[in-house]
């Protein structure tokens, strides 16, 4: 034995952690998502990188800023800005003016975060509320969407436009997927939809790869899977239950999943565990609710896409899930509350 | 989920699953560590009213006499680990830090410490209040860690009648496998124990619940059962806090005990495998509860090990025994690590409620960082109780401690699985501690 | 009723800040959102609510010895109406285009809890003259919030300022300033805006403070 | 059909009174601090809003068809005395309600809302039924606004999170206008063929 | 209210002070209407008249019709509503078109229009937005955009009028919609075929329009 004790300190039980931290779970939501990031760069070229770098900047640029400096370490280690940012700029179009994406990470961060108190604290999705202004604030700009497969370092001059200035397009612009069945009532080839050759914004055209990220956070265990369960299920219900009214008019449920912002923010946007509900009822519920939503905005609403509201929709109403679902404390009978 | 679960596994539902970190002494058999010099034997090392001295100071013990009685119902007696001599009786430094009363005895360096077996109690002939009068002469208490005065749990009222008797050997703790080598090593005892407790209790059934990381206890168990049929070993899949006394009947019956009752409430009797060994000791021996088996491991052992520890033994004896500890310690836990209490001097003793000495490193204390609270729901999914800890903890930080109680704070046990669960290393166990403790200390309320 | 103490000037400028109706007390909000997103709006209206209060207070205050207390509610309301209707008709027939972008907000200055809350709390109980000049300071700062806060999203949300092209042809506009969360979110950014200027003074009174003890 | 489907869905959520029109946002702002307070709010405006829509259809036909000039003064009297009315048949009859909706139908008449229901309608020409419907949208749009907020609100204010200086009215607006953006989805609902 | 200092006062005055009140507010208020109606009806009508003539090229003179009892009467009052057109006349008083207004659900809140018809030629000749509340820089072109207005100074309504995505207008009876208002578009092609078809069966035949009345 040796003469002098080791100096113990007296931290309370439970010692033991699992493995996950706050910071690890953003990070691997970021790798999820970059297999999709890389696709869309092949497809879209450069300038679609050039629009993410700019949102990305704008969100950590707030967060920086307004993070009191002590924390600083903290708020901008914790990756949760980065993530904000990377999953704004996966919803822009590729040619947007990089002043406005900017913008847009600023928004997110500081409308979305900052103002509610910091990580945590928000009762709304950063990113998707960082979208919703921009689609407000520059609709025209917002859903100008380019063709992709053009040359891979052409920076178009809309991109570049100067800060506060309108762009200027200098190529024919593409419709998407969900743009053609809104007003054109055009389907859109199912392989193209699948693999993300198709006109919109980098994160939403490669269905596959963001499924495969997100079996691979499933796998990790950092995603709610009830949530995009319950988005996909009510989804593909409420649209094969149009299609078969009218299949001319509307529509079908392979359709809906794989077009637009469907997957992008049924399994990364939904599930942020901020913004959803705490309890695995309360999931339900909100999946559900978001699933129908959506349908019903992209069939019988104005928008073509409805993702982004369903989820801010479902967001504003999950204090009152949380509320009305939380478990049956242990041995508690039917008591509720 | 629930439909599948009760399918295929007698579990709870919800819990965690920590690393079982069982494989450092899961293989070793129980040791004797020698006799030391000095004992320290605190009066309150049960939940309850400390026990009351009945021995003077420079007074001569034997082993096994009784040194404190009972200081009313829900308490237990004391007795002395050695033959010695009580050379103080006043505050010991205490395993919270604080000072409590406590006898310090001098072993004595010539005495051969033996205790004469004495004949077999007929405990058959007795009836229960004798029964329940005799456990408590024993000093026997739940041994799994909260140190409940056994005989309490067997004074029946005459309006309850106990059916089943539920041992538990489930040793969810990771680290600990002071029981698992208990059902190894004794497992005669354990059913002679429980075998006292069906006979007395009149229930119809026992059955000793293991989970599966135990396989070799569940064969000897099962070889020494033989052709018996009111006993039984059901396995169960490793889960924490699967030991807690209310998961491990959900596990093994399905039922919930109701907030605020008993599990005698629903017929049921839970005892841990130390407890109804020493009950066997008792009865056939007459040896009341001076020692007990400690598990010593951890990163920071240096030779991890199960040992017998003569109650009152000071933790530091203990760690020589086996090697002591190495340089890279940083904590030592007293107990299990998830709801094991640190302790801050190696001078306090081992309590009948010690089932383990844990040694930490730097790597297992480690204050990671602590980020806000993402709402991820992990603690919810954790809470065997299906409370709300991520709220409780966010009420807590806000001191809200009133609105805490409406949503059941107190139906908490602090079996720490919110905290483990925890990716933002928030303290939610501590938090709730506090707003308990604050609740408690309210006067003029219930 | 104890009459305290007025001083005219106080009274007059309390409401353009201090006591801002908007800004400070976060009253008559409705018409305050709905209208201002053009700062042309939002001066019909501030100007429409400036005479609705201003006559209102100064008749209320004259009669105030004549208005049995148990109907004064109704009496008020009634006065207050009468004068909207007639800022309605006005402004129906001098300013047609003005009228149909304002559409139905002009009726409903009645319920502006503004106008009923100076009259009950200050009208109703001082001289004709404090009265008027009371009326005259709250309605100048709802006029003066209301001009912020519709230049401020019509700058931003058309690139003009009474529309009068401020930037140039390239601008682009930020519409959603001129759209319902454009109006909720500038007032909330305003009333920030507020808070912090009044914390920073706050702690620059406080530095002088310590300063000059420390002298 | 078809056209009182978009009149209720229009007031419910297009055209939200408090979150596109403005209209209410004094117990908005004032009473959405707990949930079941704007509940009660909601359903008690709910209701004055179609007592007000069926009696602003009565005049409207039969009264001020002969003179327009009087339908501010008309409207608000109808208001007020329609809120005290009910106050007191619901004391007579329903003691339990007056307990739950008592205090809260002072404040509606205060409430631009009604006023705006009723001066809409006119200013829209809308029928007896469009009115109704029109009055059910509109309250039950108020009390979908008032109680997300509430919930919000109550959630901010227990964890207070929000730095101080945006705490209260500050945070209300911002929420209200996030709420606002969040609305925006339903432009268009059900008005495109 | 519970101030009981003050005495008191009978219910006759305070009925006698609410008339008082009531009296004085109604003479004030009927003062102002009458002393504003002329100028009101005067801006009123004026409006009406230049958004008349702006759909009916070529028209200077113009009378209100309603359709009752299952014909077109001429009518010169104040009420509005779905059975009243306008018809449009020359300077010599010989019948041109019909001026219909219609109204009905756009992207955010209702649409009224005007739109000029010639019913002997089955084609329209003029559109315009007399209220509406699209989205500014967006929905607002439906009268903003020029190029859009003048897609309905030449178009056949047989079948129907159909709303094409910009730029692919093939068909008499096709219009370019604008580039990222296309619901806007659509919704002011819908008010206007909801409102053709209403007046398809009500109007006589060409050649029997009513005579301008002067």
């Amino acid at each position: 034995m040796k003469s002098n004790d080791p100096h113990l300190r007296l931290l309370p039980a439970p010692l033991l952690r699992q493995g996950m931290t706050t910071p690890s779970a953003m990070r691997d939501v970021i790798l999820a998502l970059l297999p999709a990031v890389i696709a869309g760069t092949w497809f879209f070229g450069l300038k679609a990188l050039l629009v993410l770098a700019a949102s990305i900047a704008g969100a950590m640029a707030v967060e920086w800023a307004f993070t009191p400096i002590e924390k600083r370490r903290n708020a901008i280690g914790d990756n949760s800005a980065l993530l904000t940012g990377l999953l704004l700029g996966m919803t822009l179009p590729p040619a947007l003016p990089l002043w406005m994406a900017f913008v847009g990470g600023m928004t997110a961060i500081g409308l979305g975060k900052v103002i509610w108190g910091g990580l945590g604290t928000n009762l709304f999705n950063p990113a998707l509320l960082g979208r919703a202004f921009l689609l407000g604030t520059f609709p025209i700009a917002m859903t100008t969407w380019s063709a992709p497969g053009v040359g891979f370092f052409d920076l178009p001059s809309s991109l570049l436009a100067l800060p506060f200035q309108s762009p200027v397009y200098d190529a024919v612009a593409a419709a998407t997927p969900l743009g053609l069945m809104k007003f054109e009532q055009k389907g859109s080839d199912f392989l193209n939809l699948l693999i993300g050759n198709t006109g919109g914004s980098l994160g939403e055209t490669s269905g596959l790869l963001l499924i495969l990220g997100g079996l691979y956070l499933w796998w990790r265990r950092d995603l709610d899977w009830r949530i995009p369960v319950a988005i996909a299920l009510a989804a593909v219900i409420f649209s094969s239950a149009l299609y078969l009214a009218d299949s001319a008019k509307y529509p079908g449920p392979l359709f809906t999943l794989f077009s637009g912002g469907f997957l992008l923010g049924a399994i990364y946007m939904a599930t942020d565990p901020v913004t959803s509900p705490l309890t695995p009822r309360g999931a339900w519920i909100f999946g559900l609710g978001a699933g129908l939503l959506v349908v019903l905005i992209r069939v019988f609403g104005g928008f073509p896409e409805g993702m982004m509201y369903a989820i801010l929709l479902m967001n504003a109403a999950t204090p009152l899930i949380d509320r009305y679902t939380q478990p049956r404390v242990f041995g508690r009978g039917g008591e509720t509350k | 989920m629930s439909l599948l679960g009760s399918l295929f596994q007698r579990s709870f539902r919800h819990g965690v699953h920590p690393e079982g970190h069982k494989e450092a002494t899961v293989d070793l058999p129980i040791q004797r560590v020698p006799f030391v010099q000095r004992y320290v034997m605190p009066m309150g090392q049960h939940i309850g009213v400390p026990a009351k001295a009945v021995v003077k100071v420079g007074q001569a013990l034997r082993r096994g006499q009784m040194i404190a009685e009972a200081g009313g119902f829900m308490s237990t007696a004391l007795h002395s680990p050695v033959t010695g001599k009580v050379v103080g009786i006043g505050p010991y430094r205490h395993q919270d830090g604080s000072f409590k009363p406590a006898i310090e005895i001098e072993a004595d360096p010539y005495a051969t410490q033996r205790i004469e077996p004495q004949p077999p109690k007929d405990w058959e002939a007795m009836t229960m209040p004798e029964f329940v009068a005799e456990v408590q002469q024993a000093g026997i208490v739940g041994m799994g860690g909260a140190a409940f005065p056994a005989h309490v749990k067997y004074s029946i009222p005459d309006t309850q009648h106990i059916d089943d008797v539920l041992v538990n050997g489930a040793e969810c703790e990771p680290y600990l496998t002071n029981d698992h080598r208990l059902m190894m090593e004794r497992p005669a005892a354990l059913i002679r124990g429980t075998e006292i407790l069906l006979r007395k209790l009149g229930a119809k059934r026992a059955i000793i619940g293991v989970e599966d990381n135990k396989p070799d206890a569940i064969e000897i168990l099962r070889r020494h059962l033989g052709s018996r049929s009111n006993i039984s070993v059901v396995t169960l899949p490793m889960k924490y806090p699967q030991g807690a006394e209310k998961m491990l009947i959900r596990a093994v019956y399905d039922r919930e005990v109701p907030a605020g009752q008993l599990p005698r409430d629903l017929g049921i009797l839970v005892n841990n495998v130390g407890t109804v060994v020493a009950i066997a000791d008792w009865f056939d021996t007459g040896m009341p509860l001076i020692e007990r088996v400690v598990t010593v491991s951890g990163p920071g052992a240096a030779y991890p090990a199960n040992l017998i520890v003569p109650l009152g033994t000071p933790v530091r004896e203990v760690l020589r025994f086996c090697g002591g500890l190495k340089d890279e310690t940083r904590e030592v836990v007293m107990g299990g690590p998830m709801m094991g209490a640190p302790t801050a001097s190696l001078d306090v003793p081992v309590l009948k409620g010690t089932s383990g000495i844990l040694a930490f490193t730097e790597a297992e204390t480690r204050t990671g960082t602590e980020y806000p609270c993402i709402r991820c729901g992990r603690c919810l999914e954790a809470c065997p109780y299906f409370l709300n800890p991520s709220r409780f903890a966010r009420l807590a930080r806000a001191r809200l401690f009133d609105e805490m109680k409406g949503f059941h704070l107190m139906d908490c046990v602090e079996c720490g699985s919110c905290t483990f669960a925890c990716p933002s290393n928030i303290p939610i166990v501590q938090l709730i501690r506090t707003a308990k403790n604050n609740l408690r200390s309210r006067p003029n309320e219930k | 009723m104890k009459q305290k103490e007025l001083d005219g000037y106080q009274e007059f400028v309390k409401g353009i800040w201090r006591e801002n109706p908007v800004f400070v007390q976060v009253l008559g909000m409705c018409p305050m959102l709905a209208v201002t997103n053009s700062a042309m709006n939002a001066v019909v209206m501030g100007v429409a609510t400036f005479f609705v209060l201003v006559a209102s207070s100064f008749m209320i205050s004259s009669l105030q010895h004549w208005i049995p207390r148990q109907v004064r509610i109704s009496l008020y309301i009634v006065i207050i109406a009468t004068f909207v209707t007639l800022a309605d008709y006005t402004i129906l027939a001098t300013l047609p285009a003005a009228h149909k972008q304002l559409g139905a907000f002009i009726p409903l200055i009645v319920v502006n809890c503004m106008i009923l809350g100076r009259q009950e709390a200050f009208a109703s109980r001082f001289p004709v003259k404090y009265a008027v000049l009371d009326a005259v300071g709250m309605a100048g700062g709802f006029l003066f919030a209301m001009l912020a806060l519709g230049s401020v999203r019509e700058i931003l949300g058309t690139g003009t300022l009474f529309d009068i092209p401020l930037f140039g042809k390239g601008f682009e506009p930020w519409v959603t300033m001129i759209l319902p969360p454009g109006g909720f979110l500038t007032l909330g950014l305003i009333l920030l805006f507020f808070n912090w200027v009044t914390k920073k003074r706050g702690e620059f009174l406080q530095q002088v403070a310590t300063e000059r003890e420390g002298l | 059909m078809d056209n009182l489907i978009w009149i209720f869905v229009s007031a419910l959520l297009v055209n939200n009174f408090v979150l596109a029109y403005f209209l209410g946002l004094c117990p908005f702002l004032g009473v959405s601090g707990r949930l079941e307070t704007s509940l009660r709010l909601g359903m008690a405006t709910t209701f004055v809003m179609v007592i007000t829509a069926i009696c602003a259809w009565f005049l409207n036909t039969y009264v001020l068809i002969h003179a327009p000039y009087l339908r501010l003064i008309s409207f608000i009297v109808v208001i007020a005395s329609t809120v005290q009315f009910i106050e007191m048949a619901i004391k007579k009859l329903s003691p339990a309600l007056f307990k739950a909706l008592g205090i809260y139908l002072p404040l509606i008449t205060t409430n631009c809302a009604i006023l705006g229901l009723a001066i809409f309608a006119t200013n829209r020409g809308y029928g007896f039924l469009e009115g109704l419907t029109f009055a059910l949208g509109a309250g039950a749009g108020f009390t979908l606004a008032l109680i997300l907020m509430a919930g919000i609100r109550e959630e901010i204010e227990k964890t207070k999170d929000v730095p101080d200086l945006v705490q209260g009215t500050a945070m209300n607006l911002i929420v209200a206008g996030i709420l606002s953006m969040a609305f925006m989805g339903f432009a268009g609902l059900f008005s495109a063929g | 209210m519970s101030d009981n200092q003050t005495k008191e006062p009978g219910s006759a005055t305070l009925i006698l002070s609410m008339v008082l009140a009531g009296l004085i507010s109604g003479v004030a208020i009927i003062g102002v209407f009458e002393a504003t109606l002329p100028t009101i009806t005067l801006n009123k009508a004026k409006e009406l008249r230049e958004a008349v003539f702006k759909v009916l090229p070529g028209v200077s003179k113009m009378q209100k019709l309603r359709f009752a009892n299952g014909r077109l009467q001429v009518v010169e009052d104040n009420k509005v509503g779905e059975d009243v057109i306008y018809a449009g006349y020359d300077a010599e008083g010989k019948f041109i078109g019909y001026a219909v207004p219609s109204e009905g659900p756009g992207f955010q809140d209702t649409i009224s229009l005007l739109y000029g018809y010639l019913p002997d030629q089955r084609k329209m000749v003029g559109m315009e937005i007399l209220d509406s509340r699209e989205t500014p820089g967006l929905g607002d072109k439906i009268f903003k955009d020029l190029e859009f207005v003048a897609n309905f100074k030449d178009l056949s309504v047989d079948p129907t009028i159909v709303a094409v995505k910009k730029g692919k207008k093939a068909k008499p009876n096709e219009i370019d919609a604008i580039t990222g208002a296309t619901i806007s578009s659509k919704a002011v092609v819908r008010i206007m075929n909801v409102a053709r078809e209403r007046w398809e069966k009500r109007l006589p035949p060409p050649g029997n329009e009513p005579e301008l009345k002067l």
